[in-house]
């Protein structure tokens, strides 16, 4: 292909990276066209008009606003046009498709961790199906990392202390690289991986060659088993707390009136910050689980009371 | 009494006037900013927990800190009358009133540190001894945080302020300025006029 | 020995900054919900103009003055209300606490 | 000698003469000497960072001391070599000059500058050589305050010390400006580096009391375990991010704006013709500086911040780029039907406008926010500041010192030397810089000790560049040196250029003028037959 004769140009491996490199393109040309127009004049005018030369200097320019308001109308437009580009380009990456497969990732000093619904875990590696949109729960433990995969032409920073989406749709198999973006410590140039890509067929036969432990779900059911947290939140408890058979992705009545959405934002600034957020009709009893509980067994939580909302939804039809 | 002469680079004392006057309002300008980084911090939390910064600021003392608003008040209005005096020409008036108002800003710093000594006492000092009910806990921590931060960069100001307004009392005192020349207790006045200002939507705050 | 007695308007000044410090006070027992956060941010604005205007002599002063007398507040103002168009529009920024209905307090969120 | 023969080199010799001295041209020469220091501290640094990354295993030194390389070199240059350069040394020494005044309308305030500079410098230097830093100079939250294991609060201490140093001086530079102009001396009247001083200190007197405070809370948090920016205590790192941006982003166009102004100086000069659109290149700086402040988010467009935030500022950002664009249409449109010669200064200002383009252009892929994704954090991001602010700052400041040389020490400099040097820098920073454009569209994060090898290449070439400008940088250093001993004597107005800085002797007497000058004309009234004279 001729784009290998570029030799910066990296191929990109999903529609969206395709997307900006048609940007890279325009952005490059206007450039190119800037420089080469400016560049020729300086070079015209400095052999031109060099001191010894006897080139006709009369009937110079004196009204110079013409010219004034003439670049700085052309530059305002040009870049106004860039702008929207990059701008809607960039919106779409804050719309994920409701039926994204939804992998958490924990990063931290200095290695990137995997979790995938059916409970399967890596480290500095990561498995996905081609063709499938991906959504990425993201959260740090220690630093502000930076996830970034160079092929979809896509990075965003992992901030301590709450979740970050990013999602993409691989459009080819193959193994591309994973790096951290974000200056994090010692070996932050060393906290690298692999996105590996695969057919559909080979993705679900590699699933099921992982030695797996129960789904993440099953694994967030023993993390609430093992805090005890059923001793409120079932319908059996003498502590009336509310239910969470159903909860996720519902609209939450708070007390103060106001209506929360119950994403996994919400869910883990439940666990971690529980007066923060208080449903109506409740008490505010639940201790905080802040600095008891690790950002992987979160996950697992969150996977869990996720779960449940699908149990719900499935028995319902 | 020798007439007033301007510095080298002046071309007369109502240019080094005009200076320095100019000098000080750019030197207020950066104050404001200086302050600015914290306001937007404390504004920035306050906005995230509205609820534990109320809670919060329930723990300070109306009592202090209204009297030291109105001390400073005053303070700030014995140097504005000072400089009244001084374009008078009435220098030992103007070096008596500078004096009172420094002894009003030494009077606030007490205040102050009497109100710290409370604050200590109720466990309210954040990497000390903080204590707070769990329910508002985080968010008062930062709001205690941000309170000492700016009470304890303010009251610097006022101690700076203070030994200002004494030295120009002192110089004062001995005729070092005149109807025409007193450039000194205006800039002087306009840093006290600030930081008797910048007081004030702290105070109403909390 | 001159006439030095002060100046009637910056006797007038004092008594008002006064006035509007005990009006804060006294609001500060008052419970009035929502306002309570403006009015008194609008009561030590007035303040602190008065201080300006009158103990700083800004009234008396060329528009120069004047100019880099507000240019720092309004830088301050542009840092506020480009932070604002981040922490106000973040799904995530920190938990939206609901004030009032836990502690009864006056906490509504002004930013 | 007699007493009127006398300069302000001459007026007195011994040492406490130039450390308690208030003239603002001995003052000058002190920030000289201390950046000319830092400079090549800094410059010690990039070299082996450098050398470093000529290989791809990282095999130099290790990963921590890597770390403190490229911090020590980002905070050494940033804010003890970049900021300060132009304003602190040809600021200080033309600003009473060129307004026809006798002094800085402070200083003695001045002189406190220097030593807050030098005191925040020996602090930083301390804490670099105690153990050093490894947080990147942005001092990103958490990292700085509960991870780092270098002397965070040590370094915060000697830029928050320095960073009075630069209000002091701004705050100076504001007040001379309004209030020293000689009788005459309009607005309009200005020469374009006034201008663009002016709205430099605009900015270093409202956005650096900002980073003053964030370094304050960061000391705070690292010192007390205090949680103002950790999420773990309810901080929010972003918060930090914001209010150090609101410095650092406007701290660019502090290093720009001056290096901006020295070459409409040197372009009007070297053409023979008045500025093209003066009215629009001064108003221009002061758009710059205001809007300057409204673009710091984007530098965190990927950092979470919302996604409205990021809209706006992309846009401000390229609102800002306008303005930048005009001047550099104005300087190209100078050289129409000039009288051009190629003296070493027209050279820089040449590099400087070619060099300048680039990184102005290569800045709109980064104000594109869906491009930005991509390159932030990359060695695009890395190239494109060096193009800004080594490309075109360094190199207007190498401009200005040729040019004022005659001006500040009596000596001209030797021209073919200093001719060599200039081409050799252009290109030796051109082949530096260029293939990080390269590094950085093949996604190569920055700040990483090791790389993968297929990028070598491109390395190797940045590092082969960096070995010829590290030598070209040296050049003049020896050659300028040569010529206060041994270069021929310069007359007032050696390049018969306008300004009231020519009008006195080379070097100046103590207090400038003997009589004060009465303006009469605008700026750049430039007649082809007054050509130079040392031609």
């Amino acid at each position: 292909m001729w784009r290998e004769w570029i030799p910066f140009w990296r191929p990109g491996a999903s529609p969206h990276a395709a997307d900006v490199d048609l940007l890279f393109t325009g952005l490059l040309l206007t450039s190119l066209f800037v420089t080469a127009l400016l560049f020729s004049l300086l070079l015209a005018f400095a052999i031109r008009y060099r001191a010894n030369s006897d080139a006709d200097r009369g009937h110079r320019i004196r009204k110079s606003w013409r010219w004034e308001i003439g670049w700085t109308t052309a530059t305002l437009v040009a870049f106004l046009v860039l702008f929207a580009w990059g701008a809607s380009l960039f919106l779409d990456l804050y719309a994920p498709p409701s039926d994204a497969l939804p992998i958490y990732i924990v990063a931290k000093q200095w290695m990137w961790k995997a979790q995938h619904p059916g409970g399967q875990r890596e480290i500095n590696e990561l498995h996905l199906p081609v063709h499938r949109p991906v959504r990425l729960i993201m959260a740090s433990q220690d630093v502000i990392h930076s996830f970034f995969i160079p092929a979809l032409r896509l990075k965003r920073d992992v901030v301590p202390g709450r979740y970050q989406d990013m999602w993409f749709e691989p459009d080819k198999p193959g193994i591309f690289q994973l790096l951290c973006a974000e200056f994090c410590g010692t070996d932050h140039s060393r906290m690298s991986g692999r996105i590996v890509v695969l057919d559909a067929s080979d993705y679900e036969q590699w699933l099921s060659r992982q030695d797996v432990n129960g789904t993440l779900a099953a694994e967030g059911a023993r993390v609430f088993r093992a805090l005890g947290c059923g001793g409120c939140h079932s319908a059996s408890s003498v502590v009336r707390a509310p239910p969470l058979e159903g909860l996720y992705g519902k609209p939450v009545p708070l007390q103060d009136g106001t209506v929360a959405t119950a994403d996994e934002r919400y869910i883990r600034d439940s666990i971690l910050l529980p007066r923060a957020q208080i449903s109506a009709g409740y008490e505010p009893v639940m201790p905080s689980f802040a600095g008891k509980i690790g950002e992987d067994d979160l996950i697992r939580l969150v996977a869990y009371i996720k779960s449940l909302a699908e149990e719900e939804r499935g028995s319902a039809r | 009494m020798p007439d007033a002469q301007p510095a080298f680079q002046f071309a007369d004392l109502r240019q080094q006037h005009e200076v320095a006057q100019l000098g000080m309002w750019t030197f207020l300008a950066t104050e404001v900013l200086f302050f600015g980084g914290l306001i937007l911090a404390y504004a920035v939390y306050r906005f995230g927990y509205p609820a534990d910064f109320a809670a919060a600021a329930r723990h300070t003392n109306i009592t202090i800190g209204t009297a030291n608003t109105a001390i400073l008040l005053t303070s700030s209005f014995l140097v504005a009358w000072a400089v009244a005096a001084a374009r008078l020409g009435a220098a030992r008036a103007a070096a008596i009133l500078l004096s009172f108002a420094a002894l009003a800003g030494l009077i606030f710093l007490v205040l102050k540190g009497f109100e710290y000594r409370e604050e200590y006492r109720e466990h309210l000092i954040p990497a000390v001894n903080f204590s707070f009910p769990a329910e508002h806990a985080k968010g008062a921590e930062l709001f205690f945080l941000f309170y000492f931060t700016a009470t304890s960069l303010h009251g610097l100001h006022v101690l700076i302020g203070i030994v200002v307004l004494a030295a120009i009392a002192r110089a004062a005192s001995r005729r070092a300025y005149s109807a025409r020349y007193h450039a000194p207790i205006t800039v002087a006045g306009l840093y006290w006029h600030f930081v008797a200002l910048i007081y004030l939507p702290g105070r109403s705050e909390s | 020995m001159r006439r030095w007695y002060p100046p009637s308007i910056l006797l007038w000044a004092l008594l008002g900054l006064l006035a509007l410090l005990a009006l804060t006070v006294a609001l500060a027992y008052q419970r009035l919900g929502a306002f309570n956060t403006p009015v008194a941010l609008a009561i030590a604005t007035t303040k602190a103009l008065l201080v300006a205007a009158i103990f700083m002599e800004l009234r008396e002063r060329r528009s120069l003055i004047i100019a880099f007398a507000g240019a720092g507040f309004f830088w301050l103002a542009i840092l506020m209300w480009l932070a604002a168009t981040d922490f106000t529009t973040r799904p995530e920024f920190p938990p939206r606490q609901p004030g009032a209905t836990i502690s009864g307090a006056a906490g509504a969120p002004a930013g | 000698m007699s007493e009127q023969e006398k300069n302000y080199l001459t007026a007195d010799y011994r040492l406490r003469s130039w450390f308690f001295t208030t003239d603002h041209k001995r003052v000058a020469i002190l920030y000289f000497a201390g950046i000319t220091l830092f400079f090549f501290v800094g410059g010690a640094a990039a070299t082996l960072i450098r050398l470093e990354l000529a290989t791809p295993q990282g095999d130099l030194v290790t990963s921590d001391v890597y770390n403190r390389l490229f911090t020590m070199h980002g905070i050494v240059m940033v804010w003890f070599f970049l900021i300060p350069s132009i304003p602190t040394t040809l600021g200080n020494f033309l600003v009473p000059l060129m307004i026809g005044a006798r002094d800085l309308a402070f200083p003695r305030l001045n002189l406190t500058s220097w030593y807050l500079f030098m005191g925040g410098g020996a602090l930083t230097l301390y804490a670099i050589f105690a153990g050093g830093v490894d947080t990147g100079w942005t001092f990103y939250t958490p990292f700085s305050t509960f991870y780092s294991n270098g002397h965070v609060v040590l370094a915060a201490t000697g830029v928050f010390v320095a960073g009075f140093g630069s209000i002091l001086t701004g705050l100076n530079f504001i007040v001379t400006i309004h209030r020293l102009r000689a009788p005459g001396l309009t607005w309009y009247r200005l020469p374009i580096f006034l201008w663009s001083l002016y709205a430099t200190s605009v900015i270093l007197v409202l956005a650096t009391p900002v980073l003053a405070m964030t370094l304050l809370l960061i000391a705070l948090e690292r010192i007390f375990g205090v949680g103002v920016f950790d999420p773990r205590l309810g901080g929010d790192p972003l918060l930090f991010q914001h209010l150090f941006w609101f410095y650092s982003h406007p701290a660019v166009y502090i290093m720009i704006l001056p290096g901006m102004g020295v070459v409409s100086e040197l372009v009007t000069c070297f053409s023979r013709k008045a500025l093209f659109g003066y009215k629009f290149v001064a108003w221009c700086s002061i758009a710059i500086a205001a809007i300057g402040f409204l673009v710091w988010g984007h530098h965190m467009f990927v950092s979470g911040q919302s996604a409205f935030s990021a809209l706006v500022f992309s846009f401000m950002s390229f609102v800002v780029a306008v303005p930048s664009a005009i001047k550099v249409f104005n300087w190209t449109a100078t050289l129409h039907k000039g009288w051009i010669r190629f003296d070493a200064p027209m050279l820089y200002a040449l590099a400087f406008i070619g060099l300048f383009t680039i990184g102005g252009l290569t800045g709109l892929f980064l104000a594109c926010l869906a491009y930005d994704v991509y390159v932030t954090d990359t060695y695009f991001v890395v190239a494109h500041f060096h193009y800004i602010m080594v490309g075109g700052m360094v190199t207007a400041y190498f401009g200005g010192l040729h040019f004022w040389w005659p001006k500040i020490t009596g000596r001209l400099y030797p021209e073919y030397w200093a001719r060599a040097a200039a081409i050799l820098i252009f290109f030796g920073f051109n082949m530096t810089f260029f293939p990080q454009f390269m590094l950085g569209v093949l996604g190569m994060p920055r700040r990483y000790h090791t790389y993968w090898p297929e990028l070598q290449v491109w390395n190797v070439l940045s590092s082969a560049g960096a070995s010829i400008l590290a030598l070209a940088y040296a050049l003049p250093l020896f050659y300028l040196g040569w010529s206060l001993f041994w270069g021929r004597r310069a007359g007032p107005n050696p390049w018969n250029a306008t300004g009231l800085e020519w009008q006195t002797p080379s070097p100046p007497p103590k207090h400038n003028f003997k009589t004060t000058p009465v303006v009469t004309r605008p700026p750049y009234c430039y007649t082809p037959e007054a050509q130079p004279q040392n031609a």
